[in-house]
């Protein structure tokens, strides 16, 4: 898997819930496949001093983080037995209540799909050089960090 | 050497910009960010960490890199 | 969450794309959600003394399998901090490379959708009696056994 | 007692049917069990395990139950 050209896992705005469905609908020839494993960030309307987050504004350091989605991609698919596997994360606005974060794995076997989802989403969340700005509907802003 | 200094998310508000390009001659990272306190002293007062093309450097490190990047806590998913 | 009515999980022939994304567009009113994670059983082709699975034929003893489900979700929502939960699982025949269980859990926390979801999974393959008969290309079948 | 007996998969296949109704006045789990085996000898080499009112029981366990279910391995999902 080495060798491969870095992908722009960055889509703009919210990832909308058709492109997901579509994204399982083109593992439907890949017949090895007995279980796939999806995680999605949603945002969520967190409610700070009596402000109510109504969006997130992502920014990224683009080429460091597609470096480290490489990487992650990399090591995953050398520690798992993956069929496959698909990173997208937004930037720019994404709404309370929208996806931001969206990473599909396949394995022939169910028990390699659960430890390689939870592997590669704390290694997104630790990893990669995302920002995200929360947005109260005062329009007044906070930055988020991951926990 | 010419720097190039990229600033993301609340260390870019502190900046007022998102990039710079410099002159300079120090030898370690400790010395750069010496510089840059200099110039934007509230930025004492938040947190990040450093990349130097793109990897993630200490202090001890010696400036070696054409793009140094001063990144606040990763907030991604 | 007692003394809820047991909901019939079976849906007839295969879990479409479609049904699976509508599914993720409901839960975009649920803004304290923070993580959804799902998980998709697939039909593999496998082949087996030469001879490849071109479908499986699902039948449950129906009445039990609901009840068991039903126990199964109680027991996720004492367990676990959700917000929602959602099985669905193939009856009749299910074509390799279509989906047969769609199973989704949504929580504010991410920590929280990885162990539910595979205690979810795992306890429905254990625990239901549902039986499915893998049928080859030259229409002869064997019985699956799950492991 | 009447009893109904479910069969389902492979059982069913040696059965040959789904579902019968017998009447029956054994004490035990164990006891009906024979008495199937009596009406099809080729049980004896499946493997499964037995419900009764929707719960797996034993075969020590008490008959009491209208429905009766021979269950072959689970396959679900």
């Amino acid at each position: 898997m080495t060798n491969k050209k870095i992908k722009n896992v960055f889509r703009q705005g919210a990832i909308s819930s058709e492109f997901i469905g579509d994204s399982i609908a083109k593992h439907q020839t890949k017949t090895s496949i007995g279980a796939h494993n999806i995680f999605l960030g949603q945002v969520r309307a967190d409610i700070i001093d009596n402000k109510t987050v109504s969006a997130i504004e992502y920014t990224a350091y683009e080429d460091m983080a597609n470096a480290k989605f490489h990487d992650i991609r990399e090591t995953a698919f050398e520690k798992f037995e993956l069929t496959c596997m698909h990173i997208y994360h937004s930037l720019g606005t994404v709404k309370a209540g929208e996806i931001c974060l969206f990473v599909f794995v396949s394995s022939p076997r169910r028990k390699v799909v659960f430890e390689a989802l939870e592997f590669i989403v704390e290694a997104v969340k630790a990893d990669v050089p995302v920002f995200g700005k929360e947005i109260f509907e005062d329009e007044s802003h906070q930055w988020k960090v991951n926990k | 050497m010419l720097i190039t200094i990229k600033y993301f998310g609340q260390i870019a508000e502190v900046t007022q910009k998102e990039e710079e390009s410099l002159e300079f001659s120090g030898v370690l990272i400790s010395e750069l960010l010496e510089h840059i306190y200099s110039k934007y002293n509230a930025l004492k007062n938040e947190g990040f960490q450093i990349a130097q093309n793109q990897e993630l450097v200490s202090l001890e490190t010696k400036l070696s890199g054409k793009e140094i990047a001063l990144l606040p806590p990763f907030a991604g998913g």
